[in-house]
């Protein structure tokens, strides 16, 4: 394994990691809006990490820009589907919680 | 086991399920959702046996069948649950009268 | 002629004209019912030619995209597929006439695409040679009929269609099922090929259990009928007449021909007698609970139950007889679907004219629509089986075949059925005769419509002295040879 | 290597269990929304399946009809159950009637476990090599036209199934348009924030479209596959509110459902005409014949689709 390996487990493991994170957050916090929050946090950063660790194994720069490109269509529809949950949520009349 | 029997067994599997909750339950809706996972475990069924020879390139024949059949099975769903729509603007219930024979 | 004629390839354009036809009326709605006519009579002239071309030259086999299977997609017309292909020509022409009248518009111009569509999935699924497009087909003709049977929208007919779309459609997937096992068990879909290449294996009997209940659902045989009244009565009369007419028969030829092509030559004496039982159980069931019924186009369908009975109960008979009772059933089926579609046509004219199908609050049907009256009791004839008819032919054959087999059981049930038949028939006739209760006003009923029943009727009886044209025809290509596998 | 077949050997069978759990849960649950949203899930899975076993071609039309479109036409057709007043949820049926049925209602389950035994054993009889048509499709794909096995097949050696299919999609498009329509319940207020996703995304979903109709001649994609992102495009647009201008609901909107398979018959025709056989494309142009008929398929694809999902015809809305 050379250097580029190492570091795409490394990019990789810290990537699975988020997603857990979100999992958990999503199942365990307690209404839709923190719900939310984990599980957009953990889709950006989870796999933008994901991606990296894949770019810089691509063979190409051509494989590489569609990676990174799945994962700016990722944070757009990510960010614009929760806030549409989000104010559908308000809309409805889903109080946010407080301790 | 081989994972190609396995995927096909969970196809087998899923056309039961599918198979049980269609006669069973009577929402109009869990009946369209019952056959539409019924038919993705027969799909299951045909493209991963396609893949039985090893380090061969998969059989393309059962793919194509797939693809025709997604696409059959989305023109049935949309009128299905137009219809649905209709049996219970009509009804107000989407459920189907109890079968009795006569 | 023959020379200009012979290199067309009719079969293929049997299946183009509807499709583009119903493309075309849905284009232009306005001229829709034109465009219709001229597109199911064209289909007509192209089965009369494709019935000379099959005489002359012998079974019709054509290879789409010239491949060939079992890459490609064979299509194959025999004399059993000559025969369905003509009376779903006749009966679509006739129904079709009928439609022009019966369909006001908005309705009109719905109708038209969608039975083209239908006529082009019969035209199709009658033609075709591989048990995957067979899938194909009959998705598309379980759709249009489902639309056809909504078309008018209320209650029952909507719930009617519902529960018709949900049986179809299980059965297409259990028969999909068995069409990967299959394929995936000897590598082809093509039905000559598997003729050739199934042994006596699990999977071949996987597959012949899925394909087998899914068509048997589709075929309406008792038990699995719980669809077919609902939806048959509710339909807009002429979609009736085809639904009972052809759409059933069309998933009862399919099992036909994997049952003479593909399974039949491994010995399945346990699914004929069960075929048998099932079909015998159907005939009287189905003609009890026509009797009981107090609405026509209900007792009209109960009698479809009950007449699809006598086509399953040939299975155990073809053992020892052999193709004599093939003929016999496909003559019974063809003669049901000119005497059935009559029946539906003529309940949809009383409909038309009382506003209602109560049985007994009928109002002087006799005198005052006479032709519509006359057209239900030939019709009936032919139901029943009374000489000469076509019905009484095929039931003449099956019965004949029963008797030298000594299948007493049989023997009893043809007689039992004939005569329950008679007894709904002759009740319905019986109100026609009598004054209602409550008279109300009559609405005229098109003379077209009247005619067309008539028509209809009489092609049902005219089939009792067509024998000597009709079974030759049948038997071109020996489609009835258990396991003669197609060239 | 052989912690990676193990690891691929676990990934199979988590998998094979997710689908299985997923199934079971959706047709279980309650409450009809939770059953979609699970059921939408099961066809992702499907997709991560398909391309475990080989099939991208599959898996793209997985991911963008099975679950796509599949979800939002029942998403879409719950939210017109509720305004309709049926419930969302499935009654539940009377303890009463449960006790009085309970050894007849364990009896379906029987039988369905047996024939769950049987198929799967008739399943795992098949020998473990495949007698498929492997090697007659590599075999003539040279003069198929184009080099992607699966776009041959569907377009070429089994293109009749194909033309046969776009009827089947023409007729659910039929079939639902001839239900007169159900008042549509959509509030036609788009929020800001969708407009903007559906104006950014809707040219970049046509690009992608594009691009999966040209690279299916010789790489996972084609017809289905663009038509069914294009579809996915008309479903963003209805939903922020757009609809099609009044001029262009009648014969145009028409025209372009028809123009897929109309492109098939016409092309039928054509080579039934020069004497060919029906659909027997002459080995020189078969290329330039495969992408007419898959750019007309992809649009009529497309359209359909949405049009299906709007649920009733535009002209006829109009007239309400």
């Amino acid at each position: 394994m050379g250097l580029i390996d190492y570091l795409s487990t490394i990019l990789l493991i810290a990537g699975g990691i988020f997603f857990l994170a979100g999992t958990v957050g999503l199942l365990r916090f307690p209404d839709v809006y923190t719900r939310l929050h984990a599980l957009t946090k953990a889709d950006n950063v989870g796999l933008g990490l994901v991606v990296a660790g894949l770019v810089v194994q691509a063979e190409s720069w051509a494989a590489a820009g569609k990676l990174v490109l799945i994962w700016l269509l990722v944070l757009l529809a990510g960010a614009s589907i929760s806030y549409l949950i989000g104010s559908g949520a308000l809309q409805r009349g889903i109080r946010l919680w407080k301790k | 086991m081989n994972m190609v029997f396995l995927y096909a067994l969970v196809g087998v599997g899923l056309f039961c399920l599918g198979l049980h909750a269609l006669i069973m339950h009577a929402h109009l809706l869990r009946k369209i959702l019952a056959f539409n996972i019924m038919g993705g475990g027969v799909f299951l069924v045909l493209v991963a046996l396609a893949k039985r020879t090893e380090e061969v390139a998969p059989d393309p024949v059962p793919h194509a069948m797939v693809i025709t059949g997604i696409v059959v099975a989305v023109s049935a769903t949309a009128l299905a649950l137009k219809l649905m729509l209709k049996v219970s603007e009509e009804t107000g219930n989407a459920e189907l009268p109890d079968e009795r024979r006569e | 002629m023959e020379i200009v004629f012979s290199d067309v390839p009719w079969g293929v354009i049997l299946i183009l004209l509807p499709l583009a036809g119903g493309m075309a009326c849905f284009l232009w709605p306005a001229i829709s019912k034109l465009l219709g006519l001229v597109t199911v009579s064209a289909i007509a002239v192209s089965v009369v030619a494709l019935f000379f071309q099959v005489r002359d030259a012998g079974v019709y086999r054509h290879t789409i995209g010239g491949w060939g299977a079992p890459l490609g997609i064979d299509l194959y017309a025999d004399g059993l597929s000559l025969l369905m292909l003509a009376i779903t020509a006749l009966v679509g022409l006739v129904v079709s006439i009928y439609s022009t009248s019966y369909f006001a518009e908005p309705l009109s111009s719905r109708y038209w695409p969608l039975w083209l569509l239908l006529l082009a999935a019969l035209n199709a699924l009658f033609l075709s040679a591989d048990i995957f497009n067979l899938y194909v087909t009959l998705e598309l003709m379980g759709l249009a009929a489902v639309a056809l049977t909504a078309l008018s929208g209320g209650g029952d007919a909507l719930s009617g269609a519902m529960r018709y779309l949900l049986a179809t459609l299980l059965g297409s997937l259990a028969f999909l099922f068995g069409v990967a096992l299959l394929y995936h068990g000897f590598g082809s879909v093509d039905i000559a090929i598997l003729g050739q290449r199934v042994e006596a294996i699990p999977i071949v009997w996987a597959a012949l259990g899925l394909m087998g209940a899914g068509l048997v659902l589709k075929s309406a045989l008792f038990p699995f009928h719980f669809w077919l009244p609902p939806a048959h009565a509710s339909a807009p009369a002429p979609v009736s007449a085809v639904l009972s007419a052809l759409v059933v028969k069309a998933s009862f030829y399919i099992l036909l021909r994997l049952y003479l092509d593909i399974f039949g030559p491994l010995g399945i004496e346990g699914v004929e007698s069960l075929f048998g039982l099932l079909g015998c159980a159907a005939v009287v069931w189905g003609s009890v609970q026509a009797l009981r019924q107090t609405r026509l186009k209900l007792l009209i369908a109960y009698s479809t139950v009950a007449q699809l009975g006598y086509l399953f109960m040939a299975f155990p008979l073809s053992i020892i007889s052999g193709p004599a009772v093939w003929s016999a059933v496909v003559y019974l089926a063809i003669s049901h679907a000119m005497a059935k579609s009559a029946m539906f046509l003529a309940a949809g004219n009383l409909l038309c004219f009382g506003g209602h199908d109560r049985i007994a609050d009928m109002d002087r049907v006799v005198q005052r629509l006479p032709v519509t009256a006359g057209a239900f009791a030939l019709a009936g004839v032919s139901i029943i089986g009374l000489p000469p008819s076509g019905g009484f032919i095929g039931k003449w054959l099956l019965l004949e075949s029963a008797l030298t087999q000594e299948n007493w059981y049989i023997v009893i049930v043809l007689i039992l059925g004939s005569l329950l038949a008679a007894a709904y028939i002759f009740k319905v006739l019986g109100y026609c005769f009598t004054k209602a209760a409550s008279p109300h006003e009559p609405r005229t009923v098109p003379v077209r419509m009247e005619w067309a029943a008539m028509l209809l009727a009489c092609g049902a009886i005219l089939l009792g002295f067509m024998a000597p044209v009709v079974l030759p025809t049948m038997n071109i290509g020996d489609p009835f040879i258990i396991g003669a596998v197609l060239p | 290597m052989e912690e990676m077949t193990l690891l691929q050997e676990i990934f199979d069978g988590l998998l094979g269990l997710g689908l299985l759990w997923l199934a079971w849960r959706s047709l279980a649950c309650t409450d009809m929304f939770k059953a979609i949203v699970l059921f939408i899930a099961f066809g992702l899975l499907m997709a991560l399946a398909w391309l475990r076993l080989e099939a991208p071609d599959v898996a793209l039309a997985e991911a963008a009809i099975g679950a796509g479109v599949t979800g939002a036409l029942l998403l879409s057709a719950l939210a017109g159950l509720t305004s309709t007043g049926a419930s969302r949820h499935e009654v539940e049926q009377p303890e009463g009637v449960e006790k009085q049925t309970g050894t007849l209602h364990r009896l379906p389950i029987l039988l369905l476990m047996l024939t769950a035994a049987l198929l799967g054993y008739a399943v795992l009889s098949l020998p473990s090599h495949d007698p498929g048509l492997s090697a007659e499709v590599a075999e003539n794909l040279a003069s198929s036209g184009v080099s992607n096995p699966v776009t041959a097949v569907l377009l070429n050696f089994r293109g009749y199934d194909t033309m046969l299919e776009m009827a089947v999609l023409l007729m659910a498009l039929l079939g639902v348009w001839s239900l007169a329509c159900v008042e549509s319940q959509r509030d036609s207020s788009a929020d800001p924030i969708l407009d903007m996703l559906t104006r950014l995304l809707v040219p970049l979903l046509i690009l992608v479209a594009a691009y999966l109709l040209w690279v299916g001649a010789h790489a996972p994609g084609g017809a289905f596959q663009a038509g069914s992102v294009l579809g996915a495009a008309g479903v963003l647009l209805i939903l922020a509110g757009w609809r099609l201008p009044s001029r262009l609901t009648g014969w145009p909107l028409r025209l372009v459902v028809l123009s897929g398979p109309a492109a098939f018959v016409a092309i039928a025709l054509i080579t039934i005409l020069i004497g060919g056989r029906l659909l027997e494309y002459p080995t020189e142009h078969a290329g330039t014949l495969i992408l007419i008929i898959e750019t007309m398929a992809t649009l009529s694809i497309g359209v359909t689709l949405a049009a299906l999902f709007l649920g009733s015809s535009p002209e006829h809305e109009e007239k309400q």
